[in-house]
């Protein structure tokens, strides 16, 4: 079970969550937002299943349940979910490596079918590299950005774990990193 | 009087998730013990506590398992089975597996084998359907004249007399996998050779055949049983939005079919249960153009993902019936009088993928799991709080089904049990299949199989709302580690912040 | 398209418990902000959860809280509510409260105020009945000349020329509360005033009326639904297995009629109807004697705790049915065509109550809470894990209500629904309601309102199984503080007795 | 939420329960019979919602949900509910004066509508001495044995708990305790 993070990134803003229990159902809550911090007193309480509501000066209930995930919070309110990155210092990096140009990871676990790309190749963004079968279905893996294939770290026929990295890529323009 | 006597004292179910937790819930219902199969990954499986008895067949892999009729066959002698329910997927739709099942002396709850090979091969059942009267599309087996699968030059040659765009099929698969829509020429190489390696890797067998893409095309299918003797047709259901080839929200009735209609769908589907003395529960699957003309596309030789939206219009138990068939009972004593179609139902598959990225499947543990539940609603699910899925087996989690008086209403009840639904530790689908439902286009029955290339809005998720910050503040009280709140009875009264110092504080320091 | 503007924009459920979970999801469907109202024993009862904006109301006792109109009105316009759903029991027949509401300016989701009054005693429910027509029961209406009760000499000479067995009921009420049977005469004074005073009790009014008892008698009533202008009804509920003078199991249709007998009884039901000028749900009882005959018994002026039976039968939703009436609509828009009566629904309440010591209901935690689930069951409850049986309340748990093609079908449907429901921590009925619901007189259909006086052994428990003593035995590692499990997600793996050492051992030195 | 205990009382009998974690989800299992302790090895695991199953040597299922009670522990197993009562010391007080003839007490909370004896009236087995109301309904609370009312220790109008003594009554031919 992961644990919900307190720092997270919001509308694109790092943010830092704070909330206490003061009496009864009322909890104090605060969060910084564009020019400041805000804070406000709301009512709360448990859902079934490990969710709960909370509701504000206008009366409205809303229904909530979240939980910590390898890259942050996942929070489900009045029927949306949505994924709240972590901010904080030990967390996202298994995820940010899907967004890291350099390397092509496992989005999940599965068989490498078929590598499209060897060692020194130049590739486009959005080339296909490799096939990942999992879950009955073939995944193809595409170049985030334009560069050259710098390493193969993986061969066909492999089971890879989620979050391994399959491609080195050397960007085009970036020789250092 | 009393209960009456079962039709059989044990039945296994050779299958896992939610069709195996459905079917074994039938089967206790009749008062006959149900067997589970289960893999060594699925030991606590909710499939697998729902039974009165279970055997274990090997690894996870579905070939060391689920896929292993060594195995399975060797449990149900174990167990003493009378009978073997398939479910759907894995070994439903083997000849090979039907036909050892009643060699071993077992009841196999479907299709003879024969029904089974002769329609589950496409380029046969399209034969039969011809035999039968029913129209089809015009496509091209996959086979050279010796029957033997064509080579690639032939393919290609094929495929630019049937025209693009065309669809690349696996003429063994079901469901989607193994199948490639091609728009043109300069792309049908690739897309073959992707299918045939599809195909081999799902069923074994890398035929593949081509097909002209009726375009735009609604899928629609309907619901037969036979007894070998007699069929009937249990109305349709639509299955028109799908994501890559997988249904992704199925309904009956379809809005666009009316009753004359209605009827010429049913007497095709029931010709062609009749010419081949159809046994069991079946499917014929129908591409209905924009003229409303529909052709035959294939038989499902087993009980649907989407039964239960045929169950609800019906008032009929589909195992039930399945079971009283393979039990020897004919149809007339199971079904007396016409069909009563009432109301409207709609499917909605609740998988474990990223809609927004190109529905990659997800795995993981669902850390909270919370269904919906009223009048109306009904979930069928093989997970529960604690579940993970896995990377094993496929990504559905569980099927919601609604059902009301009418359309409107029932997409009203879609909508709010969506919203109802919390699964959360794993990415899901539920906003999606939420978005598609109220998306105009879907609530004025505008459906067609393109759906999501026509409305791609619907994939894109919401942007978070104000109030989620407050939200996530309370969170980090309310769902510390996760399970923080259950060890507090799940529901009453508060987590204990308020029983800490005063000076208690989560945010850390300021 | 989208979806259809709401009816209305905001509605108040003044009620509790699972009837005010059901009437608040099914307004939350049609798009309408749902508002709970609660007493402070209720602030985290599943009903508060279930709205989306709740307003505390008092003291747990109902006098305080849900009893109290001038705070739910209260309630209803600092809500800004619209319509008010009165639920059954509490205020929904309660002439004055509907009367307040509409003067307030909320829509009463329910009958006029005049019909409530009208129909609600029962001596005027008996006038009007037969002005329309309809059978009655011979008896005497409690009233002297000038219209107040009479005095006890006088019910004492009219209980003698109605003959014993008679009932004493009150005129208020509804639900067996204040109904008494009199097997003679000597026993009647003391079977009076008891009535009286929980007659007064109850409904604030010790008026009480006398009545025949025929015997040995069915209970079965008529769901009727009306526009103001027309009339339907909507099939018949079976309730006749009653423990002191509370239905246990509910059905429909009844065993016993037929289209003809249906016929007779649901045009009894509209005659009386279309004479009032009925407006939204109600219910007509009739008592049905061993000839079939039936005989008027009373009408309940809102939606029963039955309803969900009709429900399953007719496919339609009440609620939504009664949520539309209020708000204009005529009936023929919305229950276009005849009814479509289809398949079998019986309907079990559970209870926190020890049916082998005389009912005695029981207070307590639900320590374990478990539903059954699948095709064909539905649970309406208002309690989850960890909610508590209060004092405060009636018994009533939850309402396991089954459907299924046939009766025989939908009673082994309920019998395993039972075996799956899990409730510990408060003595509950549900083994009760098996015994009842297998018992060769129930499964023939052999129904009869002393039907427990026929059949006691429903009440016995069976004893425990030797296999309970291993369960037992388990239970002090698996169940070891009740919550154990639940920390462990509930589901998966196994707690950790393993984890400890070797010598880890409950039972203590040996 | 009470403790499952550990001894019981079953068919009559005193018993002592021992369970133990072996591997995996085998499990000792011993408990008194007839004439001994029965010893036997089982497999066993969770349940949703708090309950679990156990295996025999006939691989035959049952599922078992438990929890504690004031008066010992209540077990369903195969969906039929029985309840066994605690032999432990400090267990099962309050229930035991269901059974008591010298005291009739509450068994519910509720409000004490009506008395129906006096101190010093001879009452017979199963006279109707008091009438609780509760949960909307009345209920009579009748001599267990028959006796003469030493004492009455509640007042008409009263709301009392589950347990409390309200009426004392002197046993026939028992002028002890």
């Amino acid at each position: 079970m992961k644990r919900v993070p307190e720092r997270i990134e919001f509308d694109g803003r790092p943010t830092r969550l704070v909330a206490r229990g003061l009496a009864d159902d009322r909890f104090h809550v605060s969060y910084d937002v564009e020019g400041g911090e805000a804070t406000l007193e709301v009512r709360a309480g448990c859902l079934q299943g490990g969710g709960f509501w909370f509701e504000g000066a206008d009366g409205k209930r809303h229904h909530v349940y979240a939980c910590g995930t390898d890259s942050g919070m996942m929070l489900r309110i009045d029927g949306t979910t949505h994924i709240l990155k972590s901010t904080e210092r030990d967390a996202g990096d298994q995820n940010d490596d899907l967004g890291d140009p350099t390397r092509i990871v496992a989005p999940m676990t599965g068989t490498l079918v078929r590598l499209l790309c060897k060692p020194g190749d130049a590739v486009d963004k959005d080339q296909d590299l490799a096939v990942l079968s999992a879950m009955k279905m073939e995944h193809k893996l595409p170049a985030i950005a334009p560069g050259r294939v710098a390493s193969i770290e993986c061969h066909e026929g492999s089971t890879v774990e989620a979050g391994t990295v399959l491609i080195r890529i050397e960007i085009d323009g970036d020789h250092g990193a | 009087m009393t209960r009456p006597a079962p039709l059989f004292d044990r039945i296994l179910v050779a299958n896992r998730g939610e069709i195996a937790v459905r079917v074994l819930r039938g089967i206790r219902e009749l008062g006959t013990t149900a067997i589970a199969v289960c893999s060594e990954a699925d030991r606590d499986a909710l499939h697998v506590r729902t039974a009165d008895e279970v055997h274990v067949l090997g690894p996870a892999e579905p070939s060391q398992s689920y896929l292993a009729i060594d195995k399975i066959l060797d449990a149900a002698r174990r167990s003493r089975a009378q009978a073997i329910h398939p479910g759907y997927g894995f070994l439903s739709e083997n000849p090979a597996f039907a036909r050892a099942c009643t060699e071993e002396g077992f009841v196999f709850i479907g299709p003879t084998a024969d029904q089974m090979e002769a329609l589950g091969s496409k380029r046969h059942a399209k034969e039969l359907a011809q035999a039968a009267g029913v129209p089809c599309v015009p496509g091209f087996d996959g086979k050279d004249e010796g029957g033997d699968n064509a080579d690639e030059a032939t393919f290609v040659r094929e495929a630019a007399r049937i025209g693009f765009p065309l669809l690349v099929k696996a003429s063994a698969g079901g469901g989607g996998r193994g199948m490639r829509l091609v728009h043109a020429e300069k792309d049908f190489v690739e897309a073959l050779r992707a299918g045939q390696r599809e195909a081999l890797q799902a069923f074994g067998d890398d035929s593949v055949l081509l097909e002209r893409y009726v375009h735009p095309a609604r899928h629609i299918e309907v619901q037969i049983f036979g007894d070998g003797e007699h069929a009937i047709a249990l109305g349709e259901r639509e299955c028109s939005v799908q994501r890559r080839h997988q249904k992704v929200l199925e309904e009956s009735p379809s809005p666009v079919v009316d009753d004359a209609l209605r009827q010429r769908l049913e007497e095709a589907a029931v010709a062609l249960a009749r010419h081949v003395g159809y046994r069991n529960a079946g499917t014929v699957e129908f591409l209905v153009g924009p003229d409303l003309e529909f052709y035959f596309l294939e038989v499902n030789t087993r009980l649907q993902v989407e039964h239960p939206v045929t169950e609800l219009v019906t008032g009929l138990d589909l195992v039930h019936l399945q079971i009283a068939i393979a039990a020897g009972r004919d149809l007339a004593s199971l079904v007396p009088g016409h069909r009563v179609l009432r109301g409207h139902a709609i499917e909605a598959r609740i998988c474990a993928e990223d809609a927004e990225h190109g529905f990659l499947p997800a795995t993981g543990p669902l850390t909270i799991c919370q269904w919906p539940a009223g009048p109306g609603i009904r979930v069928d699910t093989g997970f529960d709080r604690g579940s993970a899925v896995s990377p094993h087996y496929d990504s559905m989690i569980a099927k919601l089904i609604v059902s009301a008086p009418n359309r409107a209403m029932c997409l009203m009840r879609l909508e709010q049990a969506l919203r109802d639904t919390a699964l959360l530790g794993v990415i899901t689908n539920v906003d999606f299949l939420r978005r598609v439902a109220t998306h105009p286009a879907f609530v004025s029955g505008d459906l067609r199989t393109d759906f999501l290339d026509v409305h791609p809005e619907c994939i894109a998720h919401e942007p978070a709302p104000a109030d989620a910050l407050c939200a996530a503040a309370l969170a980090t009280v309310f769902a510390r580690g996760g399970q923080t709140n259950t060890t507090s009875g799940g529901t009453k009264g508060q987590p204990s912040p308020w029983d800490m110092a005063d000076a208690f504080r989560i945010g850390g320091a300021r």
